[in-house]
């Protein structure tokens, strides 16, 4: 494999978790409010896929969307500044963290209501097939948000029409605190996609070069006129949901929910918010960049002086995001009111 | 000039916009080889085709969703939903989708998406299909309305909705489609959301909208055959609002008496009359009336169907006690 | 197999073809209005499906069910007189044809909005579940229905909770003018249900044995507590959609459509009520209600004059019926209030 | 009589309604085994088991539909929604089967059903989770809601509504549940439906519910200090509405002030000012007026979130221009 992509992808990798843990700083110190869902843990897939994808495609996600945001060249700078509300923010300070809109990367958006990026990549795909151009939908879900109507209507409309869609669900294996057996009659998720003959491969979303090859081989396909293509990513997130959620009921909850004498104390709301243990991350398979960075050193893309330099250019990055961040203005209403109504070409009345 | 029914207007209003911009297509239950439901996309999948005729699943979420995507590709599409009460399903599309990407976006994607259904009481098609949800979509800022009652506009509103770059919801009504009028597609749309004088009148100022124009202009010709001239506002449009034409009414008037095909309770007109009242305190001579429907599921049996919605008479009964109840303490 | 039942499974089916053609003739003679959705042809599905069901058991249905509720038990009198819109109707004139209610023996309704039968029948499920009864839920839907995301969501939860659910798909391959092919990725209905792991089983619902086989196995396997199973039944349906759809879409619209210059004067709206041709009828395969009258016969359960003796005792009730709906009293607004209000059991104020 | 948060005594009311009913379960995204996004339903699955205390997937149009067939088999299902939000992907369920089913039966099916969730405007939770879409269902006839704004309503109505046999929506506040206030569960609840005077005054009367009847509450205090005395009617339920309190206060204050978090128009607060100028027309020194939110998605950004929704200032200075405005023309 090519080294630039290999060294690429590393620093991604990197970007992405270090941009990850700023926010998580910043949330800690009060500077970002609201919901913040983070990505630690999950970063060969949006980096492999998206490393997969050319310019011309179009990208959706979730709330859980700065690293696709990132990956996908939208600057840290603004990313982290939309994170924090400013008007230097990628959105403009309307969105936030769980709605990131970037019009010329083709980032169609971050939204905040499960299964929601299904009709989204669906009218994209549509937009694409009608104008006949060679490029690909990328759509990303969890592995709870298949249980929507929106999934099953989507899949159905996409196969029926041969669209140009890569579906990648990121299996991380919770719906906020139910895992997917409490959640899903069937936890494989690719198998969903036998009800519409939608070619389906399940992938492991914690080694990169497989994710990146899945994805290149999918995304050829899209391009084929193959129609839809569907890559599970079975991986995992190290922190809660999102910061306010501790993500405590991961293993230990489902024993205490049961043990807790007291119903009004019960034990899964008191953990902090912080990594889970060494053991518990062990169990967890290892670090998806760990991993990927051994892989590099073996083949001779890497070694560990190179990885200093890139670790303190890409916190450098990070760095300069967050104190931007902190130091773009906030918006106005008046840029709230532009916002609403720039697209407006006929009058108003009153 | 030619005369047209309602449903007529709206295919040429397809047919025109279809032919003038490539970015425009349509999709629906039954739009393309049916012809649509109520006719108003037949003869469009032969000129046009099924990439921009296009009929759909049983999947009103997603599909109307469809159009929201691909209107931020850049195309304009025209989404049928068969009627309002199906517009259920698709809430989340419309509401959380359509009406705030271009907000949230802090302004980079227009949504210029028009998304057509019909909706009123028919006749005896039950209570789940004879909803008139209007006054939810009131509510979401983002979206605009309009409720055509002619056959001239619902041709241009449709035109113009279609070359918005703003989400806009056309409702229909089901018992408008077979209305016959004439249509002039050479004149000067008036501005989308331009509130219509009906029929002018001196003595009070009835608001009113789609289907419900015409019960108000029949009951208003009733009116004047007994002395009392009831001016007739057509909205046109329900979001926004056109006040400026019913203030200017209203002022003049001194009597506002709202007509509606909506549930009563928290109806379309609570807005209308709550706007009013605030504008016009000092000029009304009485309280502001609402006629509207019962705050009941619409009977299937089609006598008690008609007792839940406004007719002539009722419009007029009401107007009668408007004018004559200048002194005196209400209810 | 028993002869008694034979007899009542061909006298449903007679049942069935005279009364819809009953409502039809008084649809045509305004004594009915509003959207009237018939059945003919499709008369093996209900009837087969029906039979072998128990009296404990719960039924939902949809806007084309008015066969569903006769051979359930509920009498023609009062389903013709709700289709009249009387007070003596099975839903006191309140609901209509696509509406009928009958508590007492548990037919859940009639649902016009497409889809809503999945969650009406899975809370049905859930509740039996709840109190570990012996009974099961028949849900009916058409082919068309199963692009609603309730379809999908439904499905999964009856799986992952195990709810004794048979979900029997009445396939006449169109949703209104749509044909299957152009509807659905997948035209085998059944093998959806892969997609949750419930098994499921394609029969020709034309042959009202195989139906009630059919079943009566899948009856067995959700009274087991093995979960909710999955029927497709393929039929046809011999009229338009509803009364006021000529049905012309099938299958000489398609060229109509494509064939038509003036586009306002589209053929397809112009064909009137009535049956497809002879050579239309025989391409869709024999009659089901002849094929079974044959097979009765050969098997020695009926033959012509006891067929003629049952024919004009179902016309009698069936005319008795539409004499009863007739004659019947309009419900007031009263009675609408009550209807309304009758559960309250807390004030309303003003 | 204790001291409880919101929360804990929607918990309490959960618990005590599980204990005493056998039919009564509840079900929604990780209200098991997570105990409740708010906590509502900790401790429950533990006390109750699985069939009675339900996590379910991320279907809310389906397992809400769900609580409608188990309400017509005689269960009394309480559904959360995590958050109002996602009740637009319900809608069907809501406004097509649990409040038509009753009617359409011919009052057959009863509908024991409680749908409970949180609206409003929390902090920064962007346009998507900041929604406040009570309104939509107040036009829905069959639907029943109400807005407890303290522990101790929230105790009382939870309790009431599950009781029901009317479908009835029980709308939280996502900033209320942490507020703090006495319960006592001895008492004898007022109807479900009846407004609550908060504060008595003499000047003006402030209908209002739900969260912004605490900035009401505030804002009277403050009034206090320049001699205004504004009475604060909690309205407690939104359908039906005790309009009987209302214009009895109305009818003593000559004034009325509406103070709502919805978006302006066609907001909730339209249907109070409608329905009160009808009745207290002429006992009305001055115009109703309504403090509302602006009409347009919520912004992200923390300061212009805040700025979008009423706060105590705007109250105080909405009240100062009523009571001058008891001549001169209003706008
Ligand atoms: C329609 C809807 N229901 C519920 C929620 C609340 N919610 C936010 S994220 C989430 C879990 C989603 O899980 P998954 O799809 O697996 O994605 P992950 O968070 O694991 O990345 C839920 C239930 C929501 N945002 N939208
Ligand atoms: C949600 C919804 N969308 C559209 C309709 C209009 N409609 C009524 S029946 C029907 C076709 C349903 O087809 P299918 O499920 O195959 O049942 P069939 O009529 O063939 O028995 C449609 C589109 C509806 N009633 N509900
Ligand atoms: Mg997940
Ligand atoms: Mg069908």
């Amino acid at each position: 494999m090519d080294s630039n992509l290999m060294q690429a992808m590393l620093r991604d990798m990197l970007r992405a978790r270090a941009f990850e843990e700023a926010a998580a700083q910043s949330y800690a110190q009060g500077q970002i409010a609201g919901f913040l869902h983070l990505y630690p843990g999950e970063e060969a897939v949006a980096v492999g896929a998206l490393h997969a994808a050319e310019p011309g495609d179009y990208v959706v996600s979730t709330y859980r969307e700065h690293v696709h945001a990132l990956v996908r060249g939208i600057s840290a700078r603004s990313i982290m500044a939309e994170l924090h509300g400013k008007k230097t923010g990628v959105s403009s300070g309307m969105g936030g963290s769980m709605h990131l809109f970037d019009r010329e990367r083709r980032f169609l958006g971050g939204y905040a209501i499960v299964g929601e990026t299904f009709p989204i990549a669906l009218g994209a795909g549509y937009a694409v097939g009608y104008r006949k151009l060679p490029e690909a939908v990328i759509c990303f879900f969890g592995d709870g948000a298949v249980n929507q109507g929106t999934f099953h209507e989507t899949l159905n409309m996409a196969a029926l029409w041969k669209l140009p869609i890569l579906f990648i669900c990121e299996n991380n294996h919770y719906q906020i605190g139910t895992e997917i057996h409490r959640h899903s009659a069937i936890v494989d998720v690719y198998r969903r996609a036998c009800a519409y003959g939608i070619p389906a491969e399940q992938e492991d979303g914690m080694d990169v070069l497989a994710v990146y090859a899945a994805a290149q081989r999918a995304l050829h396909r899209v391009r084929s006129g193959d129609g839809p293509q569907f890559l599970e990513l079975t991986t995992y997130r190290y922190r809660g949901h999102s910061m306010s959620d501790p993500g405590s009921y991961r293993p230990e909850a489902e024993v205490k929910a049961y043990e807790a004498a007291d119903p009004i104390a019960a034990a899964i709301h008191e953990v902090s918010l912080k990594y889970p243990s060494q053991s518990e991350l062990a169990a967890a398979g290892p670090d998806c960049i760990r991993q990927f960075f051994d892989r590099c050193c073996q083949d001779g893309h890497i070694d560990d002086a190179a990885l200093q330099r890139l670790q303190s250019e890409v916190q450098s990055e990070i760095d300069d995001a967050v104190q931007f961040a902190i130091q773009s203005p906030q918006p106005t209403m008046e840029d709230a009111q532009a916002a609403f109504t720039q697209n407006r070409r006929f009058e108003t009345l009153l | 000039m030619t005369d047209l029914l309602y449903w007529q207007a709206l295919n040429r209003a397809m047919d025109i916009e279809l032919a003038e911009d490539d970015s425009v297509f349509t999709l629906g239950e039954d739009v393309a080889l049916y012809g649509g439901t109520y006719r108003v996309t037949e003869g469009l999948l032969a000129k046009y085709g099924e990439w921009r005729v296009r009929d759909t699943p049983i999947s009103e979420n997603t599909f109307t969703g469809l159009g929201v995507g691909a209107a931020m590709l850049g195309l304009r599409p025209v989404v049928e939903i068969m009627t309002i009460n199906f517009a259920l399903l698709a809430m989340d599309a419309i509401v959380n989708m359509a009406a705030k990407i271009p907000f949230m976006s802090g302004g980079q994607f227009p949504m210029p998406l028009t998304i057509r259904m019909p909706g009123g009481i028919a006749r005896q098609l039950g209570a789940q299909h004879s909803q008139r949800l209007e006054v939810m979509f009131m509510n979401v800022p983002g979206l605009r309305i309009v409720v055509p009652s002619t056959p001239q506009d619902a041709y241009w509103q449709l035109r113009q909705a279609i070359r918005s770059d703003d989400p806009i919801l056309v409702l229909e009504h089901e018992l408008l489609y077979f209305q016959k009028g004439a249509v002039d597609e050479t004149a000067i749309a008036p501005p989308l959301h331009q509130a219509q004088i009906r029929r002018a009148g001196r003595d009070l100022t009835c608001i009113t909208y789609s289907r419900m124009s015409t019960v108000a202009q029949e009951a208003a010709a009733e009116l004047a055959s007994e002395g009392i001239e009831m001016e007739v506002i057509d909205l046109r449009s329900l979001s926004p609002i056109d006040w400026e034409s019913c203030v200017q009414s209203v002022s003049r008037t001194h009597h506002c008496l709202i007509v509606e095909e909506d549930c009563r309770f928290a109806g379309t007109g609570a807005e209308f009359c709550a706007t009013l009242q605030e504008f016009c305190f000092y000029q009304l001579d009485a309280p502001i009336q609402r006629v509207a429907a019962l705050d009941l599921p619409t009977p299937f049996n089609g006598a008690l169907e008609a007792a839940t919605i406004p007719a002539k008479e009722n419009v007029v009964q009401a107007a009668r006690k408007l004018m004559g109840l200048n002194q005196g303490v209400s209810q």
